[in-house]
């Protein structure tokens, strides 16, 4: 047990407050009786993840985050959600009767991952930012991440998007 | 310091009050002088004259007014949404002005990733403007919304890409840092005005300036609201204070827009520093720059959403394949020929 | 209008014969689907051609006079109002009218015509075509392969005199409701508003410039 | 960019092509969408049902009719001097040369005409007309482009020509000045001084509208190579004015018939443009607002003394017979078929208004284009609502 001192008060009531909106927008995403509710349920979910972020001075993943799939993914699919099946109301069809088979698999998936993070990260803390701006991890560390050690991967990356890209454009074009 | 002696709850307080001021002065300022005045002056007419001296108060009637009104909603809309809509709009421009620094203390949060962070919350707009177009279950506004979308990623891209020739000059994606870059670097040796960037990255402000444009929706980019087209597009249905909202955010962005491209092009809330012999790198800027510098921000807002209004009421607008071509087909090569450049100039000296 | 200098223009044009060419192209064409004709010399011509050579007519005019340029198309009733003109009192029993039917220009054997206008824009005259449409069942060719733009005036002309026309894709209504019933430009539809109360608008003639004598009838 | 005869062929396949959609049956849901009757761009009561596949437009039907007021069927009941008070109604910008043709018919049954004044200053006013109608339609051309400054221009010059119009009859929106024989009045002092200098306003107001609109690169992008109609299809569908000479045809009726008004006696220049795009047809418009201005200059110059009115009856009474006479208005054609049986008002009278068959292309012309396109294809066809229904 940790003493209640070493609990940063803010911090925690802030997580209580993100972690019990995500969970609302979590089961309002597969709850949801029409396509763009659920889709918005899930942006919930993603601003909250990003907020999360935040509290773990992680700025630049949380910008990401919500540049990413906000900002894009969210937008790009709600966008086709509009053009294809736009109807306000109810949608019959959103729901169906898998639902027995998902939550049990859902479940497994949820201890799984709860049990490997508490394993792998139990007792670690994140050290709590000093002063005036420095951050545990700054962006540049990042950077220089991504372009010195792992610099082959994110390209071998870069080249799978890509070929991605074009093969999605060849699909479509039918001419 | 001043931040430093006041409490917590003081210096939040102090940052909401100042964030809401951020917002709604140049918002009310654009509007008046370009909106109603710039414009009639434009075409050959007053504008108000009725309320207050030269209708300085029509601002206030026109909230007022829109305060009044019934606060409709489509019998078929989805309505919790379409109420959501014009909110989400506004809070990401509320988002939006939180990075942006007025002075060597005054700004309400010191990002290190600023210009990441003012790029991805000005996206969110995207997600209230497709709301909106899709719950008031009216084709046009659907249309608008749709065409909205599409036009505001196609704009995000030229716009990520011109700002990356600033964040490769200065070294630094920390809007704060940017600021004291322009001011206290030199042109080959001459510093009596600094560096601001808008002389060496020219191709990226301008490009920055027509991604705003189009960011905006505003003339030649209008093609979501196209009031003649399709009835304002995602705002057909939106009457008062949810119009209002709208309008707020609408103008306020383009307050917002124009302070964030002062701070990347023209210098922020600086003035070139060697005129008072300041040395940023020791933090010698004198603290009276935290009054004075939002006032010099404040002024180059004005004109630069002057220009942006200014282009506004003279062109005519692009039809959206246009519109999108422009944007793939020009834009974005130029602002990746822009990096290239940069980074080579960058190397090299 | 046969003053001088007004048609100063016109006379240097082959004039009448000009004009006595197209009805000649037009006898050459139709024979005696060719039923009348009237010219005014220097000013106008009629044409009125028999029911079924309606289209043929329009192909003549088109290509063999050079009348591309579709005018208008649109229908006459003959036959005189039973209501008058509208400026009686309702109230008062109506007064005994003439009904005897009289066509216009180029003559007429029924009640109902079909009249159009094609123009020819390089030698700048202009042909008024009629052709009559039976009494019981008016119905005429519809004249859109010749010229697509009759598509319009032959709906208009269908939803105003009831004159059908054959081949016509879609004769809805233009104007009026789907389910009105009567067609409004018939001399018999009344028009409600003279039939309800008298019209003042008769008696209203203003003095004229240099017109002193003020005894006027209606005054 | 690709240049404008690639741009012709482009939408004559996108024609094409929304034809075949439409033929074969609809692939995916297409959307209906309702443009009117209570829409900015049909400054009226017009709809245009238009059928969507994304946002181009495969099938496309106009619906008028919201503001017919049966004027055909009014005519019959009111006497002929009557008659000028409705037909100025009929195109309510330019009302004054709606009753010129009428007037016209009038006395070519009655075989009179009038005195030279008379016809100089009907010709003034019809021009006059049709300044203020397309100096409105310059304008109002911006707004539907989403350019919103030029309208408020096209507004303040065309308050001039109003005033003017004011001052010789009257009526600002509708004269009811002509009458058969002549006019109404004769002009009021210092009138032709004044119409000198607002023609001269007006032509600044033409090359203010050249800088502002023509030139720019974004109206020329949107306007040209769109809504393509070839000469042979415009004279089928009997497009009239500017639509017409837009095509490339070269007819004006001003120039092209003997009528009493004074065109011939001044030196003029009919516009006509090869394209047969909207952007042609909104030049040709600007051309001639121009040309308009001109005309009107050289009539006040060469005005000819004496009296407005001709010898009439007390009480008119037109001869039987039938006549067509149609002139050049602001719109394109506008002609009266009239027939009269020797009444105190006409027989029958058939309203060939020039709105009616410019409109009629429009299912035509808007197959393939998209709905940006729609807009601007109507805004350059140029109608107006009452010279539709009538």
């Amino acid at each position: 047990m940790v003493l209640a001192s070493d609990i940063q008060v803010a911090q925690n009531v802030g997580f209580a407050i993100i972690a019990l909106t995500m969970i609302i927008a979590g089961v309002g995403v597969i709850a949801a009786r029409n396509v763009v509710h659920a889709a918005l349920s899930l942006v919930v979910v993603m601003a909250g993840a990003a907020a999360n972020y935040v509290l773990l001075s992680a700025e630049f993943v949380a910008v990401t985050q919500v540049l990413v799939y906000i900002g894009a993914v969210m937008v790009l699919f709600l966008f086709g959600v509009m053009l294809t099946r736009a109807q306000v109301g109810k949608d019959a069809e959103v729901n169906n009767k898998n639902a027995v088979v998902a939550a049990p698999v859902a479940l497994l998936l949820f201890g799984v991952l709860a049990y490997v993070l508490l394993k792998g990260f139990s007792d670690d803390k994140i050290a709590a930012t000093t002063g005036n701006g420095a951050k545990p991890q700054d962006t540049a560390a990042i950077s220089d991440l991504i372009f010195k050690p792992y610099l082959l991967p994110f390209w071998a990356l870069s080249f799978v998007l890509l070929a991605a890209v074009i093969g999605a454009i060849v699909l479509a074009r039918k001419d | 310091m001043l931040a430093v002696d006041l409490p917590y709850w003081a210096q939040s307080l102090l940052r909401v009050l100042g964030g809401t001021v951020a917002v709604l002065l140049p918002a009310g300022t654009i509007v008046y002088l370009f909106l109603f005045k710039m414009m009639s002056f434009m075409q050959s007419r007053l504008g108000p004259m009725e309320a207050g001296p030269y209708g300085s108060m029509q601002l206030f009637a026109e909230v007022g007014k829109w305060l009044q009104k019934e606060d409709l909603a489509p019998d078929g809309a989805d309505k919790r949404i379409y109420r959501m809509a014009p909110l989400v709009v506004l809070v990401s421009t509320f988002l939006l002005v939180a990075v942006v620094p007025f002075g060597p203390d005054a700004y309400f949060t010191n990002f290190d990733a600023g210009v990441f962070y003012m790029l991805a919350v000005s996206s969110i707009s995207t997600l209230g403007i497709l709301m909106a177009g899709w719950s008031s279950a009216n084709k046009y506004s659907l249309l608008g919304g749709l065409r909205a979308a599409g036009q505001l990623i196609a704009y995000e891209l030229p716009m990520v890409l011109a700002v990356l020739g600033v964040v490769i000059q200065a070294g630094t994606m920390n809007l704060q840092q940017i600021v004291v870059k322009q001011n206290s670097d030199s042109i080959f040796g001459w510093d009596g005005l600094g560096n601001p960037y808008i002389l060496t990255q020219f191709i990226g402000f301008a490009i920055f300036m027509i991604a705003v444009q189009a960011e905006l929706t505003q003339t030649p980019f209008d093609m979501p609201i196209a009031e003649s087209e399709l009835v304002s597009g995602y705002m057909t249905e939106y009457s008062g204070f949810r119009f209002l909202i709208f309008f707020i955010a609408e103008f306020a962005t383009a307050g917002v827009f124009s302070l964030i491209a002062s701070v990347l092009f023209l210098g922020g809330w600086g003035v070139p520093f060697s005129w008072f012999g300041w040395d940023a790198a020791t933090g010698s800027v004198d603290n009276w720059m935290n009054v004075a510098g939002p006032i010099i921000m404040i002024t180059k807002m004005m004109v630069l959403s002057g220009i942006i209004m200014w282009v506004r009421f003279s062109y005519p607008r692009f039809r959206e394949d246009q519109l999108q071509r422009f944007a793939w087909k020009v834009l974005i090569p130029v602002s990746l020929l822009n990096i290239m450049l940069t980074a080579i100039l960058k190397v090299a000296f | 209008m046969s003053d001088d200098a007004a048609t100063q223009e016109l006379a240097a044009l082959p004039g009448d014969a000009l004009r006595e060419g197209v009805v000649q192209a037009l006898r050459d064409a139709l024979g005696d689907a060719l039923l009348d004709s009237l010219i005014k010399p220097n000013d106008d011509v009629w044409v009125r051609v028999r029911t079924d050579a309606w289209v043929q007519a329009g192909h003549v005019l088109r290509d063999t006079v050079g009348c591309d340029y579709f005018c208008f198309l649109s229908g006459i009733d003959w036959m005189p109002s039973p209501f008058g003109r509208g400026e009686d009192d309702p109230t008062a029993p109506a007064p005994e009218r003439d009904s005897t039917i009289k066509q216009g220009y180029a003559g007429g054997d029924t009640r109902m015509q079909v009249f159009a206008r094609v123009t020819n824009l390089s030698k700048h005259f202009g042909v008024t075509i009629k052709a009559d449409v039976a009494d019981d069942a008016p119905a005429i060719d519809s004249w859109i392969p010749v010229y697509a733009g009759a598509n319009w005036h032959e709906r208009e002309c269908h939803e105003m005199f009831g004159i059908g026309f054959n081949g016509h894709p879609d004769l809805r209504n233009m104007y009026l409701p789907t389910d009105f019933e009567g067609h409004p430009l018939r001399k018999d539809f009344p028009l409600l508003a003279r039939l309800v109360k008298p019209w003042p608008g008769i008696v209203d003639v203003e003095p004229l410039p240099g017109d002193d004598a003020e005894e006027g009838e209606a005054s | 960019m690709t240049d404008l005869a690639d741009r012709q062929k482009l939408s004559y396949i996108a024609a094409q092509a929304a034809d075949a959609r439409l033929n074969v049956e609809l692939e995916t849901e297409g959307m209906t969408l309702n443009i009117g009757p209570q829409h900015p761009a049909t400054h009226g009561t017009l709809r245009i049902i238009v059928r969507l596949d994304g946002e181009q437009v495969v099938w496309a039907e106009p619906s008028a009719g919201y503001m017919h007021r049966g004027y055909e069927k009014l005519t019959e009941v009111r006497t002929f001097p009557q008659v000028t008070a409705l037909v100025n109604r009929i195109d309510w910008l330019g009302s004054f040369a709606n009753e010129v043709p009428f007037i016209l018919a009038a006395e070519k049954l009655m075989e009179i005409e009038a005195p030279p004044r008379a016809q100089w200053i009907r010709t003034i006013l019809f021009e006059l007309s049709r300044i203020a109608n397309v100096g409105l339609f310059l304008g109002d051309l911006g707004v539907q482009l989403g350019a919103v400054t030029p309208v408020f221009m096209a507004f303040r010059d065309r308050e001039h020509v109003l005033n003017l119009i004011e001052g010789a009859t009257g009526g600002r929106f509708h004269p009811n000045f002509d009458r058969i024989g002549g006019l109404k009045d004769d002009l009021p002092a210092g009138w032709i001084a004044e119409t000198k200098q607002v023609m001269k306003k007006l032509r600044n107001f033409c090359t203010e509208m050249e800088d502002l609109l023509f030139g720019n690169e974004i109206f020329q992008s949107r306007l040209r190579g769109i809504g393509v109609i070839p000469a042979e299809v415009a004279k089928q569908y009997g497009l009239s004015g500017a639509n017409l000479r837009a095509s490339g045809v070269d007819w004006d009726l001003r120039r092209d018939q003997s009528l009493p008004l004074a065109y011939d006696k001044v030196d003029w220049k009919v516009w006509t443009h090869p394209d047969g795009d909207s952007f042609a047809r909104c030049w040709i418009r600007l051309q001639e607002t121009r040309e308009s201005t001109l005309i009107v200059d050289q009539l006040l110059d060469t005005m000819p003394s004496g009296p407005i009115m001709a010898k009439v009856p007390r009480i008119i009474k037109v001869p039987e017979g039938e006549a067509w006479v149609s002139t050049e208005n602001p719109l394109g054609e506008m002609g009266y078929y009239v027939v009269s049986k020797g009444d105190l008002g006409p027989f029958r009278v058939k309203i060939r208004s020039a709105s009616f068959n410019n409109i009629s292309i429009v299912p035509w012309v808007l197959r393939g284009v998209y709905v940006p396109d729609v807009i601007s294809i109507l805004a350059s066809l140029y109608f107006i609502l009452g010279d539709i229904d009538r």
